[in-house]
Formats: C-alpha cells, structure tokens, sequence
C-alpha cells in the first residue's frame, strides 16, 4: 500500500504555522477554489438553459485536486489537462473570458470554436489544449517535460488524468519513459471513483491507483484529494523534487464528482449515499471552516471575495454572450503553416 | 406497430444474437451498468449477466485485441468502440491482428468478431465526437466494413456480421440513431454483406452514398425530381468490399455520376469508388465522376457554422448533380 | 567523389540539421548505441550525446506522442519507427495530437516536428517488415508525409521537414538504402514539400509513382521507350499536399496516365490520383485512367514467389502502359 | 523487491524427492532443452549457409526460459508467444516438420509461407501464429482467457514475452484488464537483459520487471530463469492457480541470449565479460549436471536422446528441403472466409 502523507490540517488546533503555509497562499488557494466552483456552477446553469452547445464537464466537488497543484507553479510550467480541469485553468490564470469563450465556442475563444467545451488551453499560460482522447495529454505534457529535461530547463509539467486514463496503454508508455530520464512532471490522478459508468472497482484490479507507480520506479501516493491544504503541500513538494532533477511522481487524490460525467448524464448509476456522503466532504466547505479556524476568513472577507468573482464571471460571460461564431470560413485556417495554402472545394 | 429506430435495430439485433448463439458476447465501455452512452445495450446486462456483457476499462487496445483472442478461441465477440475518434489506439490491434489473422496462419486461426463503432457528424461533437475515419479500413484486405443507414439494415447487416467467419468493422452513424425509424420484420432476416441498395431508381445521374449522407443523398434525389432531373441513388451499406456490379449497372445506364461521402475528401472512399469508375467505364461516361465530401481540414470543427460549412447536405449535392447534367 | 547512398543522404540530413539547430533531437529504437537498425544514426550519438540521440523503450505511442509535447515547448523532434508495421500503435498520436495540434488550438500550440519510418518491401521482410501504410496519413489533412526515391530528395526533403512547422511522416524506403547513390552537393540545400519531379519528359503517356515504384517505373520506362513509346515519367516525392499542378499538367500533354504504386490497390493514394484526374481532365484523356498496384491482400507475403507475385514491377507497368497505348 | 522464489536444485544433496519431481518429468524436462537448443543451433547454421530466406531469432541460453512453463500444460491450454519461443513451439508438440517447414516458408508449413521465420504456431497444439508486433500475443493471449473465463473453461494461457514489450501500452492494457477479471493466464517475461541494442535498464526505471505485476494487482515473482526446475515449478504453480480461478502470475525469468538479437546482429553492444559470464549459467548444462547428479542421467543415456534429436531433426530438415514454396497465387488465398471471393487484378 502506498504511503499516505498525513493531513496537516487535521491537527486538533490548526495554526499557520503548524499548517507550514502563508496567509496569502491559504487566501489564494481558497479563493481559486471558490472561483472554479462558482464559474463552473454557472456552466451548469448556462448549458440547462441552452446557453452554449455540446456538453458540459462539471468538477465540482474535485477542485482541490486541480487548484491546489496548480497554485504556485511558475508561469513556464506545463499543465496538461484532460477535461475536467477547470481548477487548473482558473488558477494557473487563463483569463476568464477565455475560458468562457472556450465553452461559448465563439471566435474569441483561444481555439476559436474548433473543439468542444472544457478543453480550455492557452498558451501564455502555458495550458495546453486538451484532446478528448483520454490520457492523451499525460503522453504529450511528458514530451514537454522530455523537452525540459533535453533542453536542461527546470521547467516543471503538471499532468491531470483521472483514474479511467489510467488503464490506457499510452499512459503507460508515458510514465515507463519519465520513470527511465526522471522527467520534470508530476503526474495527478483525480480518481472520483467513476469513469462515467465505470467503477474504480472495474477499472484495475488494485485499490489504490498510485500503485501502478511501482511499476516506473518512481514515488506514488495516495492523498484525501478534498483537503485542498494536502494536496497543495503534496503536490508542491513533488514539484520541487521533479524541478531539482529527482524525478515524477503520481499522487492519487481520492475526490468525487458530484454530478453527472457531463450534464446530459443522469449518472444513476451511483446511490445517494454515496453522493451524500462525498457532499458532507466538500473541499470548499473544508477549506472555508479551516480558514475561519485560522482568522484569516471572515464573513465579510467571504462575502467580498465572492462578489467580486461573480464580478468578474459575469462580465467574461456577457462578452461572450455578445460574441459571434466565427465565420463558417473559418473551418479552413490553421490546417497548416502559411507554406501550405489550402486547396477548398467549391460546391 | 411501432416503429423501430435505428439505434433499437442494433439493440436487437445484439440480443437476439446472444439468444441464438452463446458464444456471443459483447465488451465495451459503459456497456454493461450504464446500457451503453447511446443506450445501445440498455438491458443486455440484466439478461445475459456479467460475463456475456462486459464493462470495460478506458482499453481501446485491448477491446480490440483481446477480442480477437477471445474470437480466437471458438467466441463470436462483439465489441464497442464508444466513438470513431477513439478508435486510433484499437488500430494496432485491428490492423496487425484482426485483420491478418487468418491470412497469416494458413486459416487456422481466424478472428470472426465484430467492432462496432458509433461514428459521424451533424451532431455537435466537434472533433474528437464526430470522426468516422473508415478509409483507413477500407484500405485493409482482410476486413469487412460496413456502414448502414436504415433501422433494417442495421439489423440485417449486424446479424450478418456476428453470424459471420471474417472480421467487421460495423460503423453506426450517430446522427441516424434516434432520427430513422421504420417498420421491421416480426421474424429473423439478414441483409447480405457485399450488397448495395438501390434506393431510388432514376435515369439521368447515379448518386453512390452511404450513411448520414444517404439521407441528405435522397433530399437532393427529392428536390432534383422536382426540377426534372432522374436520379438513381445508391447506398453501399458494405464499404467492404464494395459493390462494384450494382454500381458500375447504374453508371453504365445513366452516364453520369456524382459520389457524397461524409469524410474528408482527400483519399477517401470514394476516391477508390471514383477512380474504378474512371478506370473501367471509361466509354460510358458523359461527364466526370465528381464527389461532395467533407472538407479537407484535419476533423470537423465544433461550433455550428464551421460543423455545417465542412458537412455535405442536400443543396450542395443539388448544385453539384446539376453541374454534372450540365457537362 | 565518393558516391552517396540513400542511407547516407538521410543520416547526414539529421546530422547537419542537428549541427545547425540545437532544438533538432531524435528519438527511436535502437538509434543511439546501435547507430539504427539500419545505421542511419550512426555515430550520432557520440557527437551530439544521450539527450539529443534518445534510445527509446518498446513505446511506439510515446515515441510519437512525446515527440509532440517536446516539439510544443520548442523543439524539433525528429522520431524514428523502426518499421512502418509498428506505427499502427502510434495511429492515436498521430492523428489526434500531431496532425491536429495547430487547428484544434487556434495555432497557439504546434507540432513542428518529423516521424521518419522506414517501410516498403522487395526486401524478403514478410508480412510485418514490408508495410507502408501512407494512405493513412494521406486522408489526413494537417499533416504532410513525403516518400523520396532518391539520396538528393531524401537529403533535402527532409531538412525541409526538420525545418518547417509542420508535423512531417517521411517514409524512408529501405529497398533503396544501399541501392541507390547518387552524387551530392558539398553545400547545403533544401528541396521544396509540395513539388513532384518529371523524372524523364515525354509525350505518350504520363507514368506517376513514387518511392521503389519510380524507380521500377523507370525500369519500364527505359524498356518501353525501345519499344517506341515515349513516356514523361512523374515522382510524387510528397504525397501530401500532393503536386497537383505537375501531374495535370502533364497529363494534359499526354492524355494517357498510369499510376503505379507499391501498397495495395483499393484506397491508396493512386486512388485519389486517379479519381482527381478523372474529375478534372475528362476532357483530356484519351484513355482510361490506370493503376498498376500491390494486390488487395492483407500484406505482403515473405515466402519469395508471392513476395514478388504481390510487388509491381517493370514488366507488370509495361505490359499496362502498352494496353493503355492501345486503346 | 519482488518475492524470489528458492530454488530446490540449490540443496547441498539433490534428491528427486526434495527437488518435487518425477523423473519422468525431469527427463521430459531435459529432452526438450536438448532438442530445442539442438534445433536451434542448427537453424542457425542453416541460415549462416543461405539454406532460408529472412532472418532467424535465436533462443539459445534462454530455453529453460520457454520449456519450463510450456512443459506438462494440457493440449487445449493455450501458447502466446512472441519470436523467441522455439521451445514453447518444441515443448508443446508442434511436430518438428511444421517447426522447420515454417523457417523455411515451405508450402508445407502451416502458414504456407506467409509470414517470416520464428513464428511458430499449430492449431491443433494451442499454439498462436505470432506476428511481429511486440506484446502482440500478450494482448490476444489475454484475450484467449477472456475466452476461457467467459465459458468458465478451465484452460489457461502461457504469455511469453521480452522486458522490452513490457514498455508496450496494449501490454499494459492486457494485464490490467485480466487483473480485474482474474483471467486465467501466466504472464512469463524473458528478461535476457537486451530488447535489440537497448539495455533493460533504458527500457524501464525499474530493477525487477515482476514489479510491473503491482500495478494490476496480481502476484509478479523474479526468478532464475536458467534453472529449469525452478521454472518449471514456478511457472506450475502459477498454472494451477490460473486454472483454479485464482487468476494471473507474472513470472520474469532472469537470462541471457547468447547470441544476436537475430543472426545478422553483430551485438557487439555487449560486453565478452557479460557473454562469458552467461554462457557459465548454460541452463542446459546445468541441467544435464543436475540429472546427473540425481543419477537419472549417464553417458549413454544422453548420446541416445542426442541422436534420437538429430534422426529427428535430420528428418524433418529433409523433408523440407525437398518442399517447394507455395505457388504465387497462394498470396490470393486465405483473405477471407470462402463467402468472400477475392479480386484479381490482372496485370
Ligand atoms: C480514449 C478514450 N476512450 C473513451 C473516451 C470516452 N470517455 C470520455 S470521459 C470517460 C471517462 C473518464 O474517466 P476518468 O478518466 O476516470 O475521468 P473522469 O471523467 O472521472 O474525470 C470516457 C470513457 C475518451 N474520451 N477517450
Ligand atoms: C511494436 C514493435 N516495435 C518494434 C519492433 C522491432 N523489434 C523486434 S524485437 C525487438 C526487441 C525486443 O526485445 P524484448 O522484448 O526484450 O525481446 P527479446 O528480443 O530480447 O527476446 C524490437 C525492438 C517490433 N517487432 N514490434
Ligand atoms: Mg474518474
Ligand atoms: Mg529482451
């Protein structure tokens, strides 16, 4: 069984010190978390009401395990997500009309419409742009971190899949290859328990997913992935193991997704107990009460925080609402480089 | 009676399949607890428990090629690729073993299986819910490639794929699976592997298609009769191997030809379908062999104005049949 | 002047790219301490060390699909498939990261980068050590793949590849590997993606091909000029985006076309080729147009007899030019 | 680190009874070796002098490795093997004829000629035709026990494999998948220490490639893979829990080929140190010592195998010399089922 690293905040009075975190990293941890849950609470809302087309990817009730690895990486590092990493979008800071723009599919979203929502990627801030194929950035973001490693650069990847990716043959091929050159990435399997229908149960015959580590030769753990102070330490500290040259490392959060695989799936598959029992566990809540505990949040900070987030999600989702498709034209740029004119059929 | 969709067709098909024969099982992801993201196998699992029905992890390798195994083995499987755009793992496996298998063993061994693969646009998935990809089998000798556009043939050719000693690929066209209904036979029917279907009979233009675009095919058919022109459209329903009499009969009747094919132009379908044309009718044609595809750009695109500028639909097929009676 | 043999146009390509631009890496099997399968990176990896020449585990995937991520944070990845059988595995990569990385991000993030593989048969390499495969990354847009024939093509087209921004396949046939040689130039030099070479003019009948192919075509060429007939012989070089202009051209002039290609018929690029011209120079030909191609079977058989009954060669282009002359 | 299983030939004062044996079986043991090793190294002498077309893919040092396992499985059990497992194809059954018949790519062999040397296979045995596609035959092997497990067959499936094609996704997505299932199948990973020119420590971070097996939850032991009896009981233990449902094993047999990767490979990547030290380790020697030692083996009695090998041999190499390859237009043949006629082009 993998080791598991204690929770920090679970000493009886937690203080800052003993936590080991500044004030200004506990305020911008948490409100990172309360951003990504209320754009992506918004998301729902939007899509019910036929705002924006395709699906939707709701994380809430697994944001700690995006916000708090992402929190505090450098602007050059690499995230490379999968689809469910809102967290990770908002926090390593794409800015908000992007990402909003990304689900409105409009043509002022950085992919200017081409692929579905959630597959918010931007280059400044170094997110790359998701495929749907799963697992398909844990293979391309450990190029990027062989692209570090060749290039001598202590630039860090952060890899986000969740535990369904995990069973792919190309993930495998990725972490075998970080394991030989000890590549700058750190690799973090949301595991919420579903594959869509799919228990973790069905999906390998181990319990706990940071074992398939012991197959690389680097470290695997496995973290309560609601504990937002944890998985931020955790995570931080593998980063600077893999910045120094040390090699990855997979962290296992154990997190749920509250809702559907995406908002058109029931997801009845699952008893009430179970979600209940996940909701008693909210990372935000968790995350608030610590906070109080700590006097670093009161209502009013709270309050404060929150307007001006609503602020800011509304004025990113008016400009997109404003926003126009791009021309149906547009289907024909960036095929290739401008060597390569494309040839288009008139009919 | 009610009528059957196209997506129920398959489901029947399956379960009838399974009834008949216990070799047959099927596997794929979220195929067993969840009855299939398109419902396709909704109720297989209470019926045939969990070793007929198999949930599957995120392996499309394996789906693959462990059906093959299985196939192998004296078992008649029947695995599902989720999406078309996921099946570039399973090629590997599809390529080197499923359909090889019987040729490099001097037919001892042999992989009778099927893959379905819900596939094709006009839904909104964007690029990676929307991929067809079947050139890249049809271009394979060894396997059977079938796409169908009618609830009937969709059973049918189903039912003829399981029962059946070679390996298919069996491509279920997404946007086809709630919208097409029809009246099916109360009693047990096939629909042979190798077969077009001439949907309409018409005189002045063959129009060759399949799938979704067998559909906005016969909207074109229905509005050039309006205006005059006689067309005879054919659906392939086999992609392979293809029909070549039932097609090379109707060109060398009407003259003309035009090809609709869903996918991206460029080395497609109905290049090779087009080029046989070329190549072995060459003095009965009155105009050149032209094809409306999708367009040349690496997958379609997500928002609505780009996904219907790359898709074919009636009124490009209009323009471009008249065009070709106009040569 | 000591003659240049195709392999060694192709390691002094990588060599000098590699001395010109220190963002040039390779990754592959057995590249490093074994200098390639082939030794086309002999001595590389003494001169430019272990993370500019990356031996490779057995992981087809990641030698494409981490080839993309480094080529996204500024490198210039120049990966290595042993053999074209084995990049089925490395389909996924390929076609949903590689081809699609800049459409699909805005342009934002791109994949400038070469897949080199070696393929073809004529070799006694049996069923899985004579693939090809291009018709695969022929359908798809995004990408470019090219298949020089000679040591001067393979040189330049590949420093092309390494220096443009766009995700390359370049097919490196090893029939031609010590076969042929031919005279470099000591200076550097490029030759452009997009361009076919006329390889002889003349006025009969049009012959295109490319890889082993042009130069069997040659060799039918050669033969069929003694018989009086004056072939303009055309070398696609890149398959993808295809040289249009040259072909047509060509076959305007001649009004005769035969394609010759080495991989099976059905859907391969010479079905394009031949479905294109069709579609654009009916009014042209004078003749059907015609392909001489590998036979519609899984893949190539080892034993020798089948090996060569599978393969085009001189006599099979000739006897089909001849029939296309007289009709 | 990976349980090591002892090894009982290692006692002071062999008996049959301390070793578990019969003689029968320590017998049948060695005289596959021998043949095996035997065929192998006349192959090669056969290549060497032009007498077949291709390559050839040497065993030899590695037998025990094949043999061990293949020996005392039933005839419905299943062989995966990839191209070094002339002695799983010899232990098996597969008539010698067949065996040669197939290096040569005669008319008579069960491919017809159709694919290249060293992919043994015959139905009637249960062994599978490999192709070349490394972990091809894991994958399709493991679903042969998905085959098995289905009808609740109790046969099971012998996987052989290099280390190198364990860096394989479909490896990895085989495994995990029999994991979850307990699919009955011994995975047997033939770590001779090279994959081609590439090292096993450039093919995984990893010291003992058993340890893969933690990632799918099933048992992975290393083991001396030069000592027969020791492979043997590991590989039959194994057995006889996949076939009682218990599910899979993976057993990495630590060995060594003597010579290249095929016989046009110099393999001068290795050392002479590295070569001698191995050739000492000759698990055939070893063998016959042990045999001796147990007294079931004298002089006599191995120049009678040793010639009864060669008639063997001898007979089979005839009869295939004088076969002719199969006419060209078999290449027409076996495409499909008799329902789907082929095309010709005529050219
Ligand atoms: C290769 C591939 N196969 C199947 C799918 C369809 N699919 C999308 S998400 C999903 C489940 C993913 O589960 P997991 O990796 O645990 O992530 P989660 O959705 O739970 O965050 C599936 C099967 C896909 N996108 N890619
Ligand atoms: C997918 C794939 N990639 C590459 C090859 C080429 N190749 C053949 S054998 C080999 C090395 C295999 O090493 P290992 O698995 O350790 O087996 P060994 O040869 O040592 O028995 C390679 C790279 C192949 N056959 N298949
Ligand atoms: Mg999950
Ligand atoms: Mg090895």
């Amino acid at each position: 069984m993998p080791a598991k690293t204690k929770s920090k905040t679970a000493v009886s009075k937690p203080t800052l010190k003993n936590i080991g975190l500044s004030e200004e990293t506990l305020m911008g941890l948490y409100t990172n978390l309360l951003k990504t849950r209320t754009l992506d609470e918004r998301f729902r809302k939007l899509f019910r009401q036929g705002r924006f087309a395709g699906t939707y990817f709701s994380a809430v009730g697994q944001e700690a395990t995006t916000v708090g690895p992402t929190y505090g990486t450098r602007e050059e590092d690499i995230i490379a997500p999968s689809h469910r990493e809102i967290g990770a979008a908002v926090t390593k800071g794409i800015p908000l009309v992007h990402i909003v723009a990304q689900v409105y599919a409009r043509i002022n979203s950085p992919d200017k419409g081409k692929t579905h929502p959630c597959h918010y990627g931007w280059r400044a801030k170094g997110v790359i742009s998701p495929s749907s194929t799963l697992a398909g950035q844990t293979i391309v973001g450990t190029g990027c971190a062989m692209g570090f490693w060749i290039q001598k650069k202590d630039n860090v990847v952060l890899a986000f899949f969740g535990e369904g990716a995990t069973s792919r043959g190309g993930w495998h091929e990725a972490l075998n290859f970080a394991g030989i050159h000890k590549l700058p990435i750190v690799y973090i399997c949301q595991n919420n328990l579903w594959a869509e229908s799919v228990p973790a149960t069905m999906q390998a015959g181990i319990k706990h997913f940071a074992d398939r580590a012991k197959a690389y030769g680097f470290p695997g753990v496995t973290i309560d992935g609601n504990d937002i102070v944890l998985v931020h330490q955790t995570a931080a500290e593998a980063i600077a193991r893999a910045r120094a040259g040390e090699g990855p490392t997979l962290i296992e959060c154990k997190t749920y997704r509250w809702y559907g695989h995406s908002e058109i799936d029931p997801a009845d598959y699952r008893t009430q107990d179970e979600i209940d029992e996940w909701r008693r566990k909210d990372p935000l809540d968790r995350a608030d009460r610590l906070l109080q505990d700590l006097g670093i949040l009161t209502t009013e900070k709270r309050e404060a925080i929150v307007v001006e987030v609503n602020q800011e999600i509304d004025a990113a989702i008016d400009a997109c609402e404003k926003e126009k498709y791009a021309e149906p034209e547009e289907a024909y740029i960036d095929v290739y480089s401008e060597q390569f004119p494309v040839r288009r059929d008139e009919y | 009676m009610k009528k059957t969709t196209f997506i129920e067709a398959i489901t029947q098909a399956m379960a009838e399949e399974m009834e008949r024969d216990e070799h047959v099982f099927l596997i794929g992801q979220d195929i067993g607890l969840y009855g299939g993201v398109f419902k396709a196998t909704k109720g297989l699992l209470d019926k045939f428990g969990p070793r007929r029905v198999i949930d599957a992890p995120i392996s499309e390798v394996y789906i693959a090629g462990g059906s093959v195994g299985a196939a192998m083995v004296g078992l008649r499987p029947v695995a599902e690729i989720q999406f078309a755009d996921f099946i570039t793992p399973s090629m590997d496996q599809i390529i080197q073993q499923m359909a090889k298998m019987r040729y490099r063993t001097g037919a001892q061994w042999t992989s009778p299986m099927t893959i379905r693969v819900c596939c094709g646009g006009d839904v909104g998935g964007g690029l990676y819910h929307s991929q067809i990809n079947e050139q890249w089998f049809f271009s394979q000798p060894g396997l059977i490639v079938l796409l169908p556009s009618t609830p009937y043939d969709a059973k049918g050719l189903l039912k003829s794929a399981i029962r059946g000693d070679d390996p298919v690929i069996f491509f279920e066209h997404k946007r086809l699976y709630r919208w097409i209904k029809e009246d099916l036979p109360e009693e047990d029917f096939t629909v042979p592997i190798g077969r077009a279907a001439i949907r309409t009979e018409g005189k002045d233009v063959t129009i060759v298609s399949y799938g979704l675009m067998a559909h906005r095919s016969r909207e074109a058919v229905d509005q050039l009769e309006k205006d005059g022109i006689s067309c005879e459209l054919i659906d392939m329903r086999t992609i392979l191997p293809w029909d070549r009499e039932t097609i090379f009969e109707s060109v060398k009747k009407t003259s003309r030809v035009v090809l609709v094919q869903e996918s991206s132009k460029t080395g497609g379908v109905m290049a090779e379908v087009g080029a046989a044309i070329a190549e072995e009718l060459f003095d009965y044609l009155d105009a050149p062999v032209t094809r409306v595809c999708g367009l040349d750009v690496p997958a379609i695109p997500f928002a609505p104005p780009m996904e219907h500028y790359f898709l074919p639909n009636a009124e490009k097929i209009g323009r471009v049949v008249k065009k070709v009676m106009a040569y």
